[in-house]
């Protein structure tokens, strides 16, 4: 009880402190749109293969999607407010959930308003398999987040923070992803996911448990050692 | 047991001693001055002890515990050189954040009480990144003083604040003092901190030079301590 | 005792390379591939190898997080730089080896991505070290680093089997097998070799770690004093 | 000369800043990397046309460079030193030519070193008009550098850097992108710029000549009004 | 001609005034100190002042022209409560840097003589991020002086100084206004500001409420300006 009510104070302050001016979500927003253009003149043709658009939609999501986690932990840096959070009474597990929480909500806001924009640019008719699109997109927006949140924390004091993080990040994103491309690529066709495909699911579920565990029990250890 | 116990602390930045084998202790109800030059070692040994920064060999003891303790947190308050509150949130949500991390029973209540304590009322709803340094430090004060912690560690608080801040921090800190609260503050006002101050410790690069009473003779002469412990 | 463990060890691994590579050059070329095919002798040892490695960095990094003994981060750095190498031999030889057979350096197939990945990972744990400089505080965020990285290594040792891949599929220990068996023990051997030459490097590069580490606190007394 | 001189001071400060590690620009690079394998889930299959190649490359150098231009202004931020610098009696245009020129420099270090691994990874023979491509990667990449040294400035105060920046960015820089990628997908063909692709370069030339004209102009204004 | 002239200045951020036709002059070889309670607008008066910060209706001549000209620019020094130093270069490094922005004859040179006025030479080598508060403090002392400015504005100068550093602060001041250099500086220490100060101006909620010569009898009781001119 009351782990997770510190796990909600800490998401309802990150969230507060975002959405105070709502900008940060247009921006990301628009942020994904500018890169669903710049992809369009690399993927010029209008012939396209479908599963590759499924890729093509996740790139957009994890370059938008960073773009909100790198805040995450940086917010706390301006005036030594991590210093606080961990002088108080709260775990660090508490601490990583709130704040993973927060960005996974804004993460899929900015995802869920890009998708149609998506299907519109790139004439995919991506509601065919509606409510497994959104299982794959929670669940590969988690993947993302729990990653994304924990080395924002791994990195928020060292130097060449801005470079270090996406250069850490991404890589470790890829399992995630590829799974998530590899069942959007599918879905956008039309077809749901069958014995072909539940291996990325399978693998997606995976990743999601494996690093959501993991993160719980060693973000003690980076925030506090 | 000693509210707050230092035993032969080290602390190395590179190969750069901070701390040399720092051994303090304040009882309960004791207000120790931590004086010394820049670059003494202050703010290492203040970060040390509330469990921030990593020290090499030595032990720090808070109520008998260590600092890292969960429980050993709530009892704890600290000023930094940062202020820890969040520009992007009012100074009353960021006290309400805070009370409600600490647990309190009525954050919002305790959060009011401590803005009008410390002359913030009136702007209670406007945001920190609008407040001038001194209403910054202001806050800070009302943060670490909210959840009415035993053992506070203030790093140089009175910075920025007016005569009429320092009157009433000052004042905070007496009443704290009178309630059997642990005070460690550092600071270059000497004259502030050694009238309140119950002892006295002088770091010289990074060692403890002197250990002791405040006496009187101190409070009126500020530099005494310098003068006669000093290595000038 | 310990200088000559290594050197005895240094005799054996030489005197082992030089037998396998001797024998390797005395086999007859493959069927369809001719001589080339012999760097497989080389290829599929130094992934095991880098895995082993991986494996042994896991092991490392988990036991430094729970006891906080300098020793075992500095052999987790040791294992770490040394798997390096070998997946670097790995991705090198893999690629002149695609040059040949398949015209081309280099495919985005998903075994030879997650190699790639699994290298960029270990490089990046490389990097992190490199930018912290508080000793416990590097240590611990390189072993939850190395944590998290360790999940590309199942993803790279089990994707030809999960996934249809361009990469050859498996060969070894699989009943698709089809592998002369003595072919497979001079593979198993030169693995030996190169396990052994492994471990000396590793060796080698902890007592250089301890070394720093005893110069590093000499140094500091002697700043203290 | 005084100019000159001042362009030079502000540049060597900014070089030596970014260079006190030489991590910085090993993680670009490494950053880089990421970015190409990122990429290539989108343009999985191997027949990718060569031309296609090309934007990709530049894809790749506008992500990797942006994350160097970020910092430019945002340096200046910690300790308020934009204050002494808008103090000293240097002008706008030369504290903005002396940004601009180190951070030139900075992507196009990165640049160089990444154009290898990607003529490996995605099998391009880059070097078949080698100075012609050159070329095109200074001009394209001083036109990049012009627009994200001027939007960090510009940048540099509001609420919300990281991500007001690319998305007012890259829209900005899409003319020049087109360009470079346009012509750098024919010049991976083999094919010199020809009467065909001419119009591309002088796009190029008029963007950067127009771009560095205005931000030397109006940069004044951003800085202190 | 006044070497520092506001005349009638108001700021204001988004509704708020920050400053109130703000009048003030300080003479070539005066020496200004700006006092008011957290908030009342010194800093704010100060950045306005150098150039900084846009204001709204008023005018503000430093040595007869505007503070935006390149060659004001020159005999103008600042210190904010940012540092205005880098933490990534070392303190020898960042005094070259501004010598060689102000186009001093001999950068080096004249940085290694300031490092050695502030006593930061034994750390002329270290990254300013390893720097505690008050080896900050001096490093910006030293960045201010470096390019010997006839105009100084100084917003909290001797916050986190030592009693050492306070003292040569105080020193490299009265040095300066007897070479005819002009001061103004904002602190809440209105003993050490009050010891120098030819003039005082008291600020209220953005408005001048005093400005006068300083007298003895204010040196003697700084809080008598509150006193007398406040509003309490
Ligand atoms: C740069 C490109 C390549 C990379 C990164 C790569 C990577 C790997 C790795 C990591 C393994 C060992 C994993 C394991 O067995 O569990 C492996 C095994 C193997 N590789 Fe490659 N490889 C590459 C190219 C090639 C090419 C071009 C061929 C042949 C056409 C090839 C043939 C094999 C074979 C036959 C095995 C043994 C498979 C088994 O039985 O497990 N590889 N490779
Ligand atoms: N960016 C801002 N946006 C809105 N209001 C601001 C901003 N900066 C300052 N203010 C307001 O302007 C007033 C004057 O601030 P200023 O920083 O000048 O005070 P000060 O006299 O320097 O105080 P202190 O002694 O605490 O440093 C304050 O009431 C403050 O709230
Ligand atoms: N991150 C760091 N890296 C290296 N050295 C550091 C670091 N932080 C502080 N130091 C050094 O440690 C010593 C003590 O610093 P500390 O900040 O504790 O001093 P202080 O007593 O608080 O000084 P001040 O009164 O100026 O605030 C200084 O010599 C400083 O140079
Ligand atoms: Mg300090
Ligand atoms: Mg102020």
């Amino acid at each position: 009880m009351e782990f997770a009510r510190l796990v909600f104070v800490i998401m309802a302050k990150d969230l507060r402190a975002e959405l105070r001016t709502k900008e940060a979500v247009n921006a990301s927003f628009a942020f994904a749109v500018v890169i669903l253009v710049l992809l369009s003149f690399v993927v010029e043709s209008n012939d396209v293969p479908l599963p590759v658009l499924g890729g093509l939609l996740w790139l957009v999501f994890a370059f938008a999607g960073t773009l909100v986690l790198n805040r995450s932990f940086a917010r706390e840096v301006p005036n030594d407010c991590l210093d606080a959070l961990i002088a108080a009474p709260i775990s660090g597990a508490a601490l990583f959930l709130g704040k993973a929480l927060a960005n996974f909500l804004l993460v899929l806001v900015v995802e869920l308003v890009a998708l149609p924009v998506f299907g519109i640019f790139y004439n995919v008719r991506w509601t065919q398999q509606f409510w497994q699109l959104m299982l794959v997109v929670v669940l590969g927006t988690w993947g993302v987040t729990v990653i994304g949140t924990v080395f924002s924390a791994l990195t928020v004091n060292i130097r060449l923070r801005e470079v270090m993080l996406p250069m850490l990040t991404y890589p470790m994103l890829l399992p995630a992803l590829l799974g998530a491309m590899e069942l959007t690529g599918s879905l956008v066709t039309g077809a749901p996911i069958g014995p072909e495909t539940v291996t990325w699911l399978k693998l997606l579920i995976g990743f999601d448990v494996l690093f959501t565990a993991a993160s719980v029990t060693l973000v003690e250890f980076i925030l506090v050692g | 047991m000693s509210a707050v116990a230092v035993e032969g602390v080290w602390k190395f930045y590179g190969d750069f001693p901070a701390l040399r084998d720092v051994c303090l202790t304040a009882e309960q109800g004791a207000c120790l001055a931590l004086i010394g030059r820049n670059g003494a070692g202050k703010t290492t040994l203040l970060r040390t002890i509330a469990g921030f920064s990593r020290h090499g060999k030595g032990e720090i003891r808070i109520l008998g515990t260590s600092p890292r303790e969960t429980e050993t947190r709530r009892h704890i308050g600290f000023i930094g050189h940062g202020i820890s509150v969040y520009d992007e949130l009012s100074a009353l949500e960021n006290l309400t954040l805070y009370a409600r991390l600490y647990g309190l029973a009525n954050p919002r209540k305790a959060a009011l009480e401590w803005l009008e304590r410390t002359g913030l009322e009136r702007v209670r709803d406007g945001l920190v990144r609008e407040f001038s340094r001194g209403m910054r430090q202001r806050l800070a004060v009302a943060r670490a003083f909210l959840h009415e912690p035993s053992v506070l560690l203030l790093d140089e608080p009175f910075t920025a604040l007016d005569d009429r801040a320092i009157a009433v921090l000052q004042g905070l800190l007496r009443d704290g003092l009178a309630q059997g609260r642990t005070i460690i503050l550092s600071t270059h006002q000497l004259r502030e901190a050694l009238e309140l101050a119950s002892h006295v410790a002088l770091l010289i690069r990074g060692q403890v030079a002197f250990h002791g009473p405040c006496t009187p003779e101190m409070v009126a002469d500020p530099g005494l301590v310098y003068a006669r412990y000093g290595e000038d | 005792m310990r200088e000559k463990l290594l050197y005895g060890a240094g005799l054996a691994a030489f005197l082992l390379l030089a037998r396998n590579i001797l024998v390797i050059a005395d086999l007859p070329g493959e069927a369809a591939q001719g001589a080339i095919f012999k760097i497989i002798f080389f290829h599929v040892p130094a992934a095991w190898t880098a895995m082993v490695a991986a494996t042994a960095a896991l092991t490392l990094s988990i036991l430094f997080l729970k006891t906080k003994d300098f020793r075992y981060d500095a052999a987790a750095v040791a294992v770490t730089e040394v798997g390096l190498a070998f997946l670097a031999a790995n991705l090198v030889t893999g690629s002149i080896w695609g040059r040949v057979i398949w015209g081309i350096w280099w495919t985005w197939d998903v075994r030879l991505t997650s190699a790639l990945v699994c290298w960029l990972l270990y490089a990046g744990y490389l990097m992190l070290r490199h930018a912290i400089e508080e000793p416990t505080q590097r240590a611990t965020f390189a072993a939850v680093f190395s944590i998290f990285a360790f999940i590309d290594v199942p993803i790279v040792i089990f994707s030809i089997r999960w996934f249809r891949t361009q990469h050859p599929g498996p060969v070894f220990l699989s009943s698709t097998g089809s592998f002369p068996h003595d072919w497979t023990m001079v593979l198993l051997w030169n693995w030996v070799a190169l396990m052994l030459l492994a471990s000396i490097l590793g060796a080698i590069r902890l007592g250089q770690e301890e070394t720093q580490r005893e110069i590093d606190y000499v140094r500091r007394m002697a700043h203290a004093l």
